[in-house]
């Protein structure tokens, strides 16, 4: 699994402060890989998608696609304020299909002529399945980042498209995991913002609201919810963030590397380590040894409220082995102290 | 440390079972081989869409030919071949060689560019190659009926397939995706032919008019090949000239 | 417990090896005669079981391996249906309320979505429907604040202990345990070893145990297989699954074991009678997830007066939580200053309190206890007193001959009395009259009434003395 | 007054008549009538109150709070018109404050005595609700749902079919009902329960008739002009404040610089500013206590510099409002106003002042926080309503750090559930709006 795409995107609107980040997205191949490569060693964790979760993936769009995506059309027919036998599908991997450069930008060529023609008041199809958009990063090594939402849906109340993606992970009722609404909104946020970029391309009259659609799967087979409608600014925000801090970190890593490849100058990059990196990225064990042994080592927050403190100095303070340095520490040292008191207590007791 | 002890023991049964199943796979390669040489004479993928083509009489999606090839013929034909078939298509096609029939792509109504997935004869007339707005819709409910009328027509002992059961249940998921309604181990070939039948009635003329029409725009329009493999997809011009990065939204 | 308080505690579970207790009472009442636990172990995305451990927790579970657990054919559930049955069954019959252990959440999701799948699948026989909707009732009262239905291991840890990890680490059951074990030297580096295997009911998929992609390969190729072959690939999967769920069993008895040697006190009766008179009423009656807005309207209302009844109740068994809550003003600390009672034991009787406390939360009128007795009344008066602190003047409205509280110089502890009230009669006559905003589709047209005419305003105007 | 202020007052007298004549004798069963900060909705149940029960109308009307307090309030207001009934029920153990007693019918609980003939009582939901065996359809000809938009949908429930007509007034930008329990599967439901009566019925019915109260009467136009911009994007409205009546005089200069400067400020007509205090609030306290002292100073010093509101009076410790978000910083603001002498003055949550308004008020910033702001720092009603109770000035309270607080803010998207309305970036937009303007136009004072 490689840092590419919307994928990339996420990462960075999730730690925009992580440099270690940048070089591992500059750098071609997976993200393991990028691991060994630094570390020296074969990675030791769990890595990339599981089989039954890419199978049930491609099963999901494969079921929402067939039959000129019969289940999407009445999924958004209601939508769209059209019978489901009204609404006009183009699949553009009927067009196109494949996953390589040329397909995607045969893809892009298309998707482009229809939000044109779409806005120019001519036919365009209601629901564009597996459109690309491009979102420029210019100049430098990789200007641009191919976005691939799995549909735009035309929105009823003006002639643009909004991004929706299918999810093909099991909702019951409402229930996401904060972790898993972050990470589909931040893609959203991408894909709006990408479109965006295509818009501005020939048209930079076009509103295009901030929101985008996500259609997940119901606990029973493989049949989709109704679609839920996402409020994405927050997420397009977040994910220009991303890009400038991409922007920063593609500028240092070139002026670290001269020419070599970016997985060499890891070393001299600011890593942002945070407990978040542990659920996603392959660098986390790494990274957190920069805090190893520091209040960083028990959590962000603690990060926060101790700041760089050494927890051999934490405990120095606590055991009195060491005296407060300053009214911070002194505080610090009275409640732990305290803390210790009211806890060996509790022991005896 | 009673895990890592199992673990190793699991190691090994496993290496056993991928020794077993490399043999197997070897004899079920070389089994298929000699079915298939027998069943199609070893034809060539080419010949036997032509075949189908012809036998359906409109365009068909490749993921539909894949689908059909294992029942019918008892070949597995993977996707990325109807990549390379377009590809030699192309080729043979300029070549000095001419030939009677090429297979070609449908084209889209208002570019005339090839629809990949979707493949015809070059021995039909373009308007039925032309993929208007809903022909999508149309083409799968066709390919749909003739999936069925085949399996009806194996059921009924009036062809032959190489697998009947599956060609059913191949039938029976396009009745499905067509949102017919399809139970287990049944094959009410008939309802859901008239079903299709009344969904194509409802779009049929709109979708004929606009291929007619655009037919003719095209026919004007597009070269010889170009009518076969589609016009010229506009040039993309990919970033990587600008001064700087600007945000679409400041 | 706030940011600087939780590091602290952080610091000092690091220091001494070992988890440290953030609260002195259980918010979990005694395990009832009839107690079972379930581990699951699901297909990841797919979330469906492949292989369940479950019984009583003092015995070996029974185990289900599912060979196709994707298949149509739920023969192989047949057992765990029976035994949620059986179990159902058996706590009518001795009037027992029912307990069921999960190692964490995901096991209760698993049993959810295997809910959602079979309990009204017309196609399944009806012991698997039936097992189906046993499942909808417990996931659907695991999420009622308060309830004493199921209790999930890992989550009762966090809520109780904390570690020397960072939070997120504590997700995983297996880690928290390393902190609860004497036996384990290095609770940091122990944990977090523990925690490159998932605890979340999944195969493991780590290269040096690559479950998940073996399991997925034994099956592909059992598909093709027969006799004797197929035979050992079924061993296989099913001695990879047996282990997996097993691994799940155990943090389950370890968990619970964990968190009962925490010895924490209860008195959680209320809230115990609560949840079992729900669970109760589903199994006898079915599940019907509340869809009308009465029924929705009921739903929220019962998950906010369980919020409201857990917190108080909590409150009131737990001196850790009411010295934080007296810092915010929830809770009002003081001594007895004025008792107002002309003949003793009886009511009127008023009193007056005097708190140190700066910040009070309470209002007029507001209904308050006096925590650890029956004393209940209704604040009728606040004044803050002039070198800081607070004057409440409460009239008693039960418990009033309570001589030891009601009586000058008496330590106190004041909380607010729970709301709670669902007025189910008020919402059923409002689904009889089914109002158009809630029930229909379109709003009705009124005849339009005959105005004066006159400005709004003026004929205020005239009105005004 | 100008002739600018005079054409807007007279458009949202218009409006008000509109908005009355729709709901008591139109066709449509509800109306809605949408108000920003002291645009006069109380004036206007007052006055559709009186409307209804003048004949030809003669209904019998039931105002409808979701507090007792502004049960309370609204009596008062009504007892200054000859109604020829008017009621008060609240709950059985409740204390009629004194100023009522003797002045109005009150009930503890319901009897079947009320509401008999033409006139008017004021109640709440809950008590509806539980004496719906004696009301039954129709019980009323009119409802009046006043601040309706904190007022559950659920509770509404109870009371709807009481009334063949609704007339809902409320201030949609401010705090709506709080539900302590998940309602992440309610956001996926076709009623939205959990929602404000208003907000629920408009989901429902779009084509339901609102009438926007296009005017502010108690905010000054600087304040109201941001505050509309940042919390009321669909409900325009303007300031019909005449500055001239709204001036501030400081008999006593100021020396301190930063803290008189922002006073001073408001005294030349800024009627919002900011104080800022060096560095970051401390991570191991529960209150900012520097902080809160700093509130408690500028409380204080209003008073002694001898504020006056010109025309008016002399400012005195009724006239200020100490708004904090926190309960434990509150305790410790009140604590430096008591060492101050100035225990009169009120410090109170945000939830608190909803629906009050002072000459002067001190606010906390939200974003004043050690940790990364949560949702509830960011919520945009809470914010509003602190920044929309001043009829002079407004002092927002900050540590220097919710500069870097709001410039590095990445937003999580993980607080509101699926498929709802991302309410906390709206309100971290809403927060980045006012800071900037408030920095832009120099209003943020530095110590």
């Amino acid at each position: 699994m490689s840092v590419k795409g919307t994928t990339a995107l996420v990462r960075l609107a999730s730690n925009p402060g992580c440099e270690i980040l940048g070089a591992m997205i500059l750098e071609p191949g997976s993200e393991k890989r990028f691991y060994e490569r630094v570390v020296g060693e074969p990675y030791d964790r769990e890595f990339g998608e599981r089989q039954s979760s890419k199978r049930r993936g491609a099963q999901f769009e494969q079921n929402a696609y067939a039959g000129d995506a019969r289940l999407l059309r009445e999924a958004f027919a209601s939508h769209l304020g059209l019978a489901p036998d009204d609404v006009v599908v183009r699949n553009l991997l009927d067009d196109f299909p494949g996953t390589k450069d040329d397909a995607r930008i045969a893809r892009l060529s298309i998707t482009r002529t229809l939000l044109k023609d779409a806005r120019e008041g001519k036919p365009a199809p209601h629901i564009i399945i597996q459109p690309q958009l491009m979102l420029p990063t210019k100049p430098g090594p990789k200007p641009y980042f191919f976005v691939a939402p799995d549909l735009l849906i035309l929105s009823p109340q003006n002639d643009v498209y909004l991004p929706g993606d299918l999810k093909s992970f099991v909702v019951r009722e409402n229930e996401l995991s904060k972790g898993d609404l972050a990470r589909v909104r931040l893609q959203l946020g991408a894909q709006l913002l990408a479109l965006m970029h295509e818009y501005d391309r020939f048209d930079k009259t076009a509103i295009i609201p901030a929101s985008g659609m996500l259609v997940f799967s119901k606990p029973n087979g493989l049949a989709p919810h109704a679609p839920r409608i996402e409020d994405v600014a927050g997420g397009v925000e977040a994910i220009r963030i991303g890009i400038a801090a991409f922007l920063r970190h593609r500028q240092r890593v070139n002026d670290l590397r001269a020419g070599a490849e970016p997985y060499t100058v890891v070393a001299d990059l600011q890593p942002h380590f945070q407990d978040s990196c542990l659920n996603t990225c392959v660098m986390a064990q790494w990274c957190r040894q920069r805090v190893a042994e520091a209040a960083g080592d028990l959590g962000d927050v603690a990060g926060r409220v101790l700041g760089d403190m050494e927890l051999s100095r934490a405990f120095g303070l606590m055991t009195g082995d060491i005296e407060p340095a300053d009214d911070h520490e002194r505080l610090i040292a009275r409640h732990l102290v305290d803390l210790a008191e009211q806890h060996s207590i509790e022991r005896a007791a | 440390m009673s895990e890592e002890i199992d673990i190793e023991a699991l190691k090994l049964q496993e290496a056993a079972l991928q020794r077993q199943l490399a043999e197997l796979r070897e004899k079920l390669a070389k089994a298929e081989k000699g079915k298939s040489r027998a069943s199609e004479g070893g034809r060539p993928l080419r010949a036997m869409v032509l075949d189908l083509l012809a036998e359906a009489g409109y365009p068909l999606n490749s993921l539909l030919l894949a689908s059909l090839m294992r029942p019918l013929r008892g070949r597995d034909i993977p996707s990325t071949r109807f990549g390379t078939l377009s590809n030699d298509e192309m080729k043979s096609y300029d070549s000095s060689r001419p030939r009677p029939v090429y297979l070609c792509h449908c084209l889209t109504y208002d570019q005339g560019q090839a629809v990949k997935r979707f493949w015809a004869r070059s021995d039909w007339p373009l308007a039925s190659r032309i993929m208007g707005p809903m022909s999508g819709r149309i083409l799968f409910l066709r390919g749909a009926a003739w999936t069925i009328t085949l399996a009806r027509a194996v059921d009924r002992g009036e062809r032959s397939a190489d697998n009947p059961e599956i060609l059913n249940y191949v039938a029976a998921d396009q009745a499905r995706d067509a949102g017919l309604a399809v139970k287990r181990g049944e094959f009410p070939y008939d309802d859901w032919l008239a079903e299709i039948h009344m969904t194509i009635e409802r779009f049929g003329d709109e979708d004929r008019a606009t291929r007619e029409k655009s037919a003719e725009l095209l026919s004007a329009h597009l070269s010889d090949r170009d009518q076969l493999f589609g016009s010229r997809q506009p040039l993309v011009s990919l970033p990587g000239s600008s001064a700087a990065w600007r945000s679409a939204v400041e | 417990m706030n940011a600087f308080d939780d590091t602290l505690h952080r610091v000092l579970a690091r220091y001494h090896g070992r988890a440290i207790p953030v609260r002195t009472s259980s918010q979990l009442s005694p395990d009832p005669d009839v107690t079972i636990g379930i581990a699951t172990i699901k297909i990841v995305t797919e979330e469906q079981i492949q292989a369940i451990a479950f019984g009583e927790l003092d015995q070996e579970p029974q185990v289900i391996v599912r060979l196709d657990p994707i298949g149509r054919d739920v023969q192989d559930l047949e057992p765990f249906a029976a035994f949620l049955g059986d179990t159902v069954v058996r706590a009518a019959a001795v009037d027992s309320a029912l307990r069921l252990w999960v190692p964490h959440s995901v096991t209760l999701e698993a049993l959810d979505v295997l809910g959602h799948r079979y309990w009204r699948n017309q196609t399944a026989p009806a012991s698997i429907v039936r097992m189906g909707e046993i499942c909808r009732i417990i996931a659907h009262e695991a999420i009622i604040p308060g309830q004493q239905l199921v209790a999930d291991a890992a989550a009762l840890l966090q809520d109780h202990v904390v570690t020397g990890l960072a939070p997120l680490e504590e997700g995983h059951l297996g880690a928290i345990l390393a902190w609860l074990d004497p036996t384990v030297s290095d609770p940091v580096a122990e944990a977090r070893e523990r925690i490159r295997l998932p605890a979340s009911g999944v195969l493991p998929n780590t290269p040096d145990c690559h479950w998940d992609d073996t399991i997925d390969r034994l099956r592909k190729e059992m598909k093709g297989a027969h006799g004797a072959r197929r035979h050992l690939l079924e061993d296989q999967i099913a001695h990879i699954l047996r282990r997996a769920v097993l691994r799940e069993w155990n943090l389950l008895i370890e968990g619970r074991r964990a968190f009962l040697d925490l010895g924490l006190p209860s008195s959680l009766s209320g809230l115990v009678k609560d949840s079992n008179q729900r669970v109760r009423d589903a199994l006898d009656n079915g599940f019907f997830p509340a869809r009308s807005p009465k029924r929705l309207v009921e739903q929220l209302n019962v998950m906010e007066a369980g919020q409201e009844k857990s917190e108080l109740a909590a409150l009131e068994a737990d001196a850790m939580l009411r010295d934080q809550a007296a810092r915010a003003g929830g809770v009002v600390r003081g001594e007895v200053s004025t008792v107002r009672q002309n003949k003793p034991g009886f009511k009127p009787c008023d009193i007056e309190v005097s708190s140190d406390q700066g910040i009070i939360r309470f209002r007029l009128d507001d209904k308050v206890r006096i925590v650890g007795t029956n004393v209940a009344g209704v604040v009728r008066g606040l004044a803050t007193a002039p070198g800081g602190g607070t004057r409440v003047c409460i009239e008693i409205t039960s418990g009033v001959r309570t001589r030891n509280v009601l009586t000058a110089g008496a330590r106190v502890e004041l909380i607010r009395e729970p709301y709670a009230f669902i007025n189910y009669r008020s919402l059923g006559e409002a689904h009889t009259q089914q109002p158009w905003a809630f029930y229909s589709d379109s709003a009705p047209v009124l005849p339009s009434r005959p105005s004066s005419g006159q400005s709004a305003l003026a004929i205020a105007r005239a009105m005004r003395r | 007054m100008t002739f600018p202020l005079r054409t807007r007052r007279n458009l949202a007298d218009q409006v008000l008549d509109a908005a009355i004549e729709h709901a008591l004798f139109g066709s449509a069963p509800v109306s809605i009538v949408k108000s920003p900060p002291g645009a006069g909705k109380t004036f206007l149940v007052e006055c559709a109150a009186a409307v209804a029960v003048t004949p030809p109308a003669g209904m019998r009307v039931v105002i409808v709070t979701p507090g007792v307090s502004q049960l309370y309030d609204i009596a008062r207001r009504l007892l200054q018109y000859r109604l020829p009934r008017l009621e008060l029920a609240h709950a059985q153990h409740r204390v009629l404050p004194s100023d009522l007693v003797g002045r109005i019918n009150a009930s503890n609980g319901w009897n079947q005595n009320l509401n008999s003939g033409p006139g008017v009582i004021v109640t709440n939901a809950h008590l509806l609700a539980a004496n719906f065996h004696h009301l039954g359809p129709n019980a009323f000809d009119l409802m009046i749902l006043d601040e309706a938009y904190q007022l559950a949908a659920g509770d509404y429930l109870q009371i709807a079919y009481m009334a063949p007509r609704t007339l809902m007034v409320g201030d949609p930008g401010q705090l709506h009902p709080v539900n302590s329990a998940d309602t992440t599967n309610l956001e996926a439901s076709p009623h939205k329960i959990h929602w404000s009566a208003p907000a629920y019925v408009l989901d429902r019915f779009s084509n339901t008739p609102v009438h926007g109260l296009p005017v502010t009467r108690r905010l000054l136009p600087d304040t109201s002009d941001l505050v509309q911009a940042a919390f009321y994007r669909d409900l325009p409205f303007q300031s019909v404040v005449e500055p001239s009546e709204r001036r501030l005089r400081f008999h006593i200069p100021g020396l301190e610089r930063g803290l008189d400067d922002a006073l001073d400020a408001i005294a030349a007509g800024k009627s919002l500013v900011a104080i800022t205090l060096p560095g970051a609030a401390p991570m191991h306290e529960e209150a900012d206590l520097e902080l809160s002292d700093l509130i408690a100073c500028i409380a204080d010093r209003v008073l002694l510099r001898q504020a006056e509101w010109i025309g008016e009076r002399v400012l005195s410790e009724e006239d200020i409002a100490c708004i904090e978000p926190h309960v434990i910083a509150g305790g410790a603001i009140r604590d430096g106003l008591r060492q101050r002498g100035r225990a009169g003055i009120q410090v109170d949550t945000v939830e608190r002042w909803q629906g009050l308004q002072m000459p002067v008020s001190v606010v906390r910033h939200p974003l004043s926080l050690p940790n990364v702001p949560t949702a509830f720092d960011l919520e945009a009603g809470r914010w509003c309503v602190s920044l929309s109770r001043h009829q002079i000035g407004c002092i927002v309270v900050a540590r220097e750090a919710v500069h870097g607080v709001i410039d590095d803010y990445v937003h999580g998207c993980d607080t509101v559930a699926a498929g709802a309305r991302d309410t906390t970036w709206a309100g971290f937009e809403a927060h980045r709006m006012i800071w900037n303007a408030l920095r832009d136009q120099g209003r943020v004072f530095a110590l």
